[in-house]
C-alpha cells in the first residue's frame, strides 16, 4: 500500500494505465467490448488506448455479449490475451454460458491442456440511481462457478497491481470494479479511494487480502465501496473506544482465508459487510468459514449486512435504504459489542 | 442485398384529418416532455457532476427526434395490444397512451409513479395499457413474441409490438424472437428504430448489411426499410401490418430510419459524432415536416398549431408539477413487492 | 409425508401429473420447451400431457431457451400460467438475462404491478458421467437472485405437491428435478425416492422444509439426492449410537430458517451436505444463518460437505469423488462427535 | 426464399485420386468407430438400463451418417486451422486428425484420454489439432469466430470452422457469431449439419425457412446448400470457401443436408421419427454413394475398398484396445486442473 501521495490518480485512470503498460510489452493483449474505442470506456478504463493501439487492439464490438465472450475465448485459445469489457455486470445474463461454462471449464474440461487467459472487466454496485438493471453487484455468482477467479479492487493502487496481474494470469479473471470508486466523471467517488499510483507497472498477488485499518474489538470484512463505509464507521467507532480491525478481501476467488480467519483470532467477532444481495452469496461463504475454522474463537454471533434480498431499486430513499451505509455498520457493530 | 421479401404496400390505411392532428399534438407532447426533463435533469448536478444528483437521478436517454417511430405505429394500437420497449422509451410509453403525470412521477422516483419509484425511466410498466421497457438491451423482444402467443391461444385479436433500436438488432435475442414469431405466425410487429447509433458505435460498423429489415427474409417473413423518419409513411406500413397481424397474418419485421438529437444519454460528451451531425438532423426536424406537410394539405392553420403547442406544453407542465410535488417512498418500502 | 404405500409413483410420474390435474383446472396453464411434446420431455415430466392437451399447450419448441423464457414472460404479463422445461439446468446461461433479469425483477420493478406466474422445471445433479455441462446443481445462483422462489423436491410426494403448489403461485419459480430422483429408464434412482403419491390433487406450502428423521445429536441439512444420502448415512451412524436428525429443505426460497435453527437448538451440531459446488453457495447459507441466529447452541463447528469447486469430471471415478458420498456424510459426523 | 448471395460455384478445387480414398478412408474409420462404441456402449447396461454403467456411461451422440460433412470440409484443414464443434462431434475429430485412441480413451473415461478422462464424449479438446467440442448447443459458434480474429491479427492465413447442427441454427448466439465474423470479414466457415432433427424436433418445425444458408443474406456473406449429404459437392464448396478465407474473402455458411442413422443418442426411443425413415436414409449410404462413385470413375476396385475397410477397422480396434487397457485416472486427480 502507498503511503506517500506522490501521484494521485482515479482508479480509472489507473487501471486505463495498467492496460497501457501491459499492451506495450506483450502485443497479444487486445481490448474489446461496446464503447472500449473513441468512447474511451463508458467507465473510462481504456481512455487514450483507441488513440495509441488503433481499432484492431481496441476493438469495438456490436451488442453481441455472448459472441463477443466467445470469441474472446476463441482467441485465447490460439494463442491470444483478450480483455473484454462488458460495461456493466448486469448484462452478464445474455453471455452467462460464455463465461461460466466456456470460459470457466474450458481448462479443467481440457484437462489441462487449454488455457484461457481471458480478463473481463465489470462495472458493479449502485449509488448512482441506476435501478434494477444496471446496479448490481453479482460477484458471489462469479466466485460460485469453480475456474474463474474474481478480483474487487477498491482504490486505485490496488486497482493497478491487481489488473496487472490479471493479465498476467493464465486463468480467466473477472475483474470487478465498482462505480462509485471508478472516479469518471459524473460518478464521483471518496477521496480514499483515490490513491497514489506508482507510474511504474507492480502487481498485487490474487489472493491476498489487504488490512485496511487494524483494530481488536471486532473484524469487519468487505469488499469494493462498503471497505470505505467500514473505515468510515470504523472513525465513527474509535470515537468511542471501539477499535475494528477492516479486511478488504481484494479478490473472492482465491479468497484469503487466512487474513480472516487470523483477525477473528484476535477480534473474537465478525462481521461482514456485502453490497451483493444477502443470502446465498458473499457474507454466508465468509460466516461459513468462520463457523468452521474459527468457531473457538468467537464470542458473538457473526453478523452480516448486505442487500436485504430485493432488487435494487431507482428512488433514491429507496436505495439508500436497502445498500449498507457507514451507519448501519456503526450501529450493527454497536449490537454486536455491548 | 435481397430484397425479395419486401412487399409493395398499398395505401391500405387511410389517413384522416383528426388522426394526423391528433398524431402531430402526440408529437409535441413527447417533444415537450423531452426537454422539459432534460432541463430539470441538469438541476442540482452543479458544480459537481453527480449523475445520482438532483430531482431526476440516474441515466436519461431522451426520445428527441424519434416521435415518428412512437407515435405512426401506436396510433393504430388499443390498450389491448402489447408494447415492450427498450431503454429509450418515453415516446412509445407517450405514445401508447400511458399516464402522462404517473410517467413523470416514475422519473422523478416519487410515491404515485407508475412503478411506485421502484422502476425509474428504463423500466417502466404499465400493465392496464399494456406497456413496458427494459433495461437489457434486446430483452423485450420476446416478450412481445409471448403476449402475442397468448392472444393466439385465448383467441383474441390484439397485437404486440417489439420495439428496439439498431443497436439491439445484433443481440441473438432478436434472432431467436423473429423465428419464433415466424414458426407460430404470431401477430407481432417488430419495429427497429434506426437512429444510426448504439450509444458512440455507428450502424455502419456494428450491422453487417445496411438494412436490419433485409433480415425479414431469414425469416420469412415481411421487411419494409422507412427511410427518412417519415411520419405518414411509418403510418401506412404499421397500420398495413398490424391489420395483417390482427388477421392472423403473422409477423412484421420494420426498420424506420429516425433521429437522436441528444446525446446517448444526457451528459454524454458525444465525441464521437461529427459536430454537425445533430444540426444537419435538426434540419430535418420531423415536427416541422409534419406541420408543414398538414398547413399544405389544408388541415391545420399556424394558429391551430401554436394552440397545439401550447396544449401540449399545458400538459406537460401539469404533469411535471404532479410529479414534483409528489412524494418519495418510504424508505421501508424498498422492501415490499419482491414477491406478490 | 406417507407412510402408507398404497400408489407409488416415480417422481416424474408424480410431476406429469401434477401438471395434467391443473391443466384440467386452469386452461391458462401450458407447457413450452425443447421435446416436452411427443417426446415427452426428456425427463419425462410432460408423459401423456401433448396427447391429451395437444401441441398448442404442449408446445415444442426450437432450441432458443432465452427467446422461449421470454415469451413466457410475455405471456404471463397477459394472463397465461406459463410451464417451461429447460431440460438441464445447465443451459441457463444462454437464458440467464430472461431469468434474473425480467422473470425475477419485472414484479419488483413494475411496483408490484406485473405479475408473472411462471414455472420454469430444469434438471439438476451428477451420478450420470453426463459431465460438466450436464451434471451441475447451480439452485444456489437462482436462489441468490432476489424475486425467484427455488423448489426441490426429493421423493414423489413432495414433487407432486410442490409442483401444484408452484403452479398456483403468483411468483416465478425455478423447480429443481434430480436426474437421480426422477426415475425415468436409464437414470435409476433409490427405492426411498419413489413415495406414495395420492390420486387427488393437494398441495405443499413453498417454505417448509421436512424433517426425514428425527434425531438429538447432530442436524444434517440437505436437498434432493444428498436427502438420502445422508438417510444411509445416517443409518450407518445409528449402528453406532449416533442419532442424526435430517432435514430436507424443500425449498431454498424461501428458507425454513426456523426448523433448522430449531434442530440445532436440539442438536448442538450442524452439518450441511450439498451436491451444489461448495463456495457461495447453500452451504455458506446455511452454515450463516446458524452462527448468526443459533451460534449460543453451537457444541461444535459447523461443517460442510459439498462439491469441492471443480466442474463435475466426466469419468467414472472422478465423479464419484467429488460428488458427497453416504460415506463421507458418515466420517464426517464421526468427526464431529469425538 | 431469396437465394441473391448464393455464389455460383466452380470447380476451383480439383480432386485428386488420393484424395477421393483419403476421404472415403476417413468415412470408413469413422463409421467403424462409431458402430463399435454403439456395442460397447450396451455393456453392463442390461438388466437395469444405466446410463452411467458399462465401460462407456453418460451420453453418446453417433454421428454415422454424417461423414461426409466433416470429411469433406476437414480434409482441407491444416493442423493450425481452428475447428469448434458440438455435441456430436466424433466424425469432426477423426476428420480432422484428433488421435483415435486418445479420442476413445477420453470417451471410456481414461487418463490417456485426451483430457485425462475429465471431459468425456461432448467436450473433447486437443490443442494440437485445434479441435474442440461442445456440450452447449450453439455455444462453439463463436469460438472459431475469435480463432479466426486471432489468426487475422497475428497475420496467419489459417481459417476456422464452426460446425453446429439444423437445431444450433435457432440459437441467439448463432445470429451474433455470424455478424461479428461479417464486419471483421474473418476466415471462418460456418457448417451447418442439417439432419433434419434437434433430437425430437425437426427442423420443418423449429426453422422459419427452409434452408439456414438461406440466413447467410442477413450478414451479406455468400450461403450454400448442399443437398443429399453429397460428399464430393462438399469437398468443392469447402475447398472454394476455404480458400477464399485464406485469401482475406471472409466468412461462409454453408448448410450440409445430413443423415442422422440413429437416435438423437444411443437408448433414444425415437418415438418421433417414422419407422421407415432410417431404412430409406440407409438406402442412400454415404459410403456406399462414394465407393460407387469411385469404382466407376475407375478410381477404386472391389478388392481395394476391402483393403480399405481392413485398415479403417484394424485402426478402430486397436484405438478401442488402447481404451479398454488403459487405467482410469486416480479419483484425486478430480481435484486437479481447475485454475492453469
Ligand atoms: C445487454 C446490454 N448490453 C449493453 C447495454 C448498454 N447499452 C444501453 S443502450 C446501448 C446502446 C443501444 O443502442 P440501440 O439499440 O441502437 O438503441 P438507442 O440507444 O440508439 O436508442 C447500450 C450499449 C445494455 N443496456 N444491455
Ligand atoms: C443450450 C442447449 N440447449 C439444449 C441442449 C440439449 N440438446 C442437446 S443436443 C440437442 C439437439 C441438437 O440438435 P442439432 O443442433 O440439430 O444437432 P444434432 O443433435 O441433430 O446433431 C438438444 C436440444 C443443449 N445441450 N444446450
Ligand atoms: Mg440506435
Ligand atoms: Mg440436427
Amino acid at each position: 500500500m502507498a503511503s506517500v501521495a506522490e501521484r494521485r490518480l482515479r482508479m480509472y485512470r489507473a487501471i486505463a494505465e495498467a492496460i497501457d503498460q501491459e499492451m506495450e510489452r506483450d502485443n497479444t493483449i487486445f481490448v474489446m467490448g461496446e464503447d472500449v474505442g473513441a468512447y474511451g470506456g463508458v467507465f473510462g478504463i481504456t481512455r487514450g488506448l483507441y488513440q495509441k493501439y488503433g481499432p484492431e487492439y481496441v476493438r469495438d464490438t456490436p451488442i453481441s455479449e455472448a459472441g463477443v465472450i466467445g470469441a474472446a475465448i476463441g482467441a485465447a485459445a490460439v494463442g491470444m490475451r483478450p480483455i473484454v469489457d462488458l460495461q456493466f455486470v448486469d448484462f452478464v445474463g445474455v453471455c452467462f454460458d460464455q463465461i461460466f461454462n466456456q470460459l470457466a471449464k474450458i481448462h479443467y474440461m481440457s484437462g489441462g491442456n487449454v488455457k484461457l487467459p481471458v480478463v473481463i472487466t465489470a462495472a458493479i454496485g449502485g449509488g448512482l440511481s441506476f435501478a434494477a438493471h444496471h446496479s448490481q453487484v453479482l460477484y458471489s455468482i462469479f466466485a460460485h462457478v469453480p475456474g474463474l477467479k474474481v478480483v474487487v479492487p477498491s482504490n486505485s493502487y490496488d486497482a493497478k497491481g491487481l489488473m496487472i496481474q490479471s493479465i498476467r494470469d493464465d486463468n480467466p479473471v473477472i475483474y470487478c470494479i465498482h462505480k462509485r470508486l471508478i472516479g469518471v466523471p459524473g460518478m464521483p467517488c471518496p477521496e480514499t479511494a483515490i490513491t497514489h499510483v506508482p507510474e511504474e507497472p507492480y502487481t498485487i498477488p490474487l489472493g491476498k487480502a489487504s488490512i485496511k485499518r487494524e483494530g481488536k474489538d471486532v473484524t469487519i470484512v468487505a469488499a469494493a465501496l462498503m471497505v470505505h463505509r467500514a473505515i468510515e464507521a470504523a472513525e465513527m467507532l474509535s470515537r468511542e473506544g471501539i477499535d475494528a480491525e477492516i479486511i478488504d478481501v481484494r479478490t473472492l476467488v482465491p479468497l484469503d482465508k487466512d487474513t480472516i480467519i487470523n483477525s477473528v483470532k484476535k477480534t473474537g467477532r465478525l462481521l461482514i459487510v456485502d453490497e451483493d444481495y444477502k443470502s446465498y452469496g458473499m457474507t454466508g461463504e465468509i460466516a461459513a468459514i468462520v463457523a468452521e475454522e474459527a468457531w473457538e474463537y468467537l464470542d458473538a454471533p457473526i453478523r452480516r449486512l448486505a442487500v436485504p434480498d430485493v432488487p435494487i431499486p431507482f428512488s433514491r430513499p429507496l436505495e439508500d435504504y436497502v445498500i449498507p451505509s457507514a451507519e448501519k455498520i456503526y450501529k450493527t457493530v454497536k449490537e454486536m459489542i455491548k | 442485398m435481397s430484397h425479395i421479401l419486401r412487399v409493395e404496400w398499398f395505401m391500405v390505411v387511410e389517413l384522416r384529418k383528426e388522426t394526423a392532428i391528433e398524431m402531430l399534438y402526440t408529437m409535441l407532447k413527447i417533444r415537450k416532455f423531452e426537454e422539459t426533463i432534460k432541463d430539470i435533469y441538469a438541476e442540482g448536478k452543479k458544480p459537481v457532476f453527480d449523475l445520482s444528483a438532483g430531482p431526476i437521478p440516474g441515466f436519461l436517454h431522451l426520445s428527441a427526434g424519434q416521435e415518428p417511430a412512437a407515435v405512426g405505429v401506436c396510433i393504430h394500437l388499443r390498450a389491448d395490444d402489447f408494447v415492450s420497449a427498450a431503454h429509450r422509451a418515453h415516446h412509445i410509453a407517450i405514445a401508447k397512451g400511458v399516464d402522462l403525470k404517473r410517467l413523470a412521477a416514475e422519473i422523478f422516483g416519487k410515491k404515485t409513479g407508475l412503478c411506485k419509484g421502484k422502476g425509474g425511466h428504463m423500466h417502466l410498466f404499465d400493465p392496464q395499457k399494456n406497456f413496458s421497457s427494459n433495461g437489457i438491451v434486446g430483452a423485450s423482444f420476446p416478450h412481445a413474441v409471448g403476449a402475442a402467443l397468448a392472444y393466439k391461444m385465448q383467441g383474441k385479436d390484439s397485437v404486440a409490438v417489439a420495439y428496439g433500436g439498431d443497436g439491439a438488432a445484433n443481440q441473438g435475442i432478436f434472432h431467436e424472437a423473429l423465428n419464433l414469431a415466424a414458426i407460430w405466425k404470431l401477430p407481432v410487429i417488430f419495429v427497429i428504430e434506426d437512429n444510426s447509433w448504439a450509444l458512440s458505435f455507428p450502424k455502419r460498423l456494428s450491422t453487417a448489411i445496411s438494412r436490419n429489415s433485409d433480415r425479414a427474409s431469414a425469416y420469412g417473413i415481411p421487411g419494409v426499410f422507412i427511410p427518412d423518419n417519415d411520419l405518414f409513411r411509418i403510418f401506412e406500413v404499421a397500420g398495413e401490418a398490424i391489420k395483417r397481424a390482427r388477421e392472423g397474418g403473422g409477423p412484421t419485421l420494420i426498420e424506420i430510419e429516425t433521429y437522436r438529437f441528444y446525446g446517448h444519454y444526457v451528459g454524454d460528451p458525444e465525441r464521437y459524432r461529427a459536430k454537425d451531425e445533430v444540426e444537419k438532423l435538426r434540419a430535418k426536424d420531423p415536427i416541422n415536416r409534419v406541420k408543414e406537410q398538414l398547413i399544405r394539405k389544408g388541415w391545420l392553420t399556424d394558429k391551430e398549431f401554436e394552440e397545439l403547442v401550447f396544449r401540449a406544453s399545458a400538459e406537460v407542465d401539469e404533469a411535471i408539477n404532479f410529479a414534483r410535488e409528489s412524494p418519495y417512498p418510504d424508505p421501508e418500502e424498498a422492501l415490499q413487492d419482491v414477491f406478490a
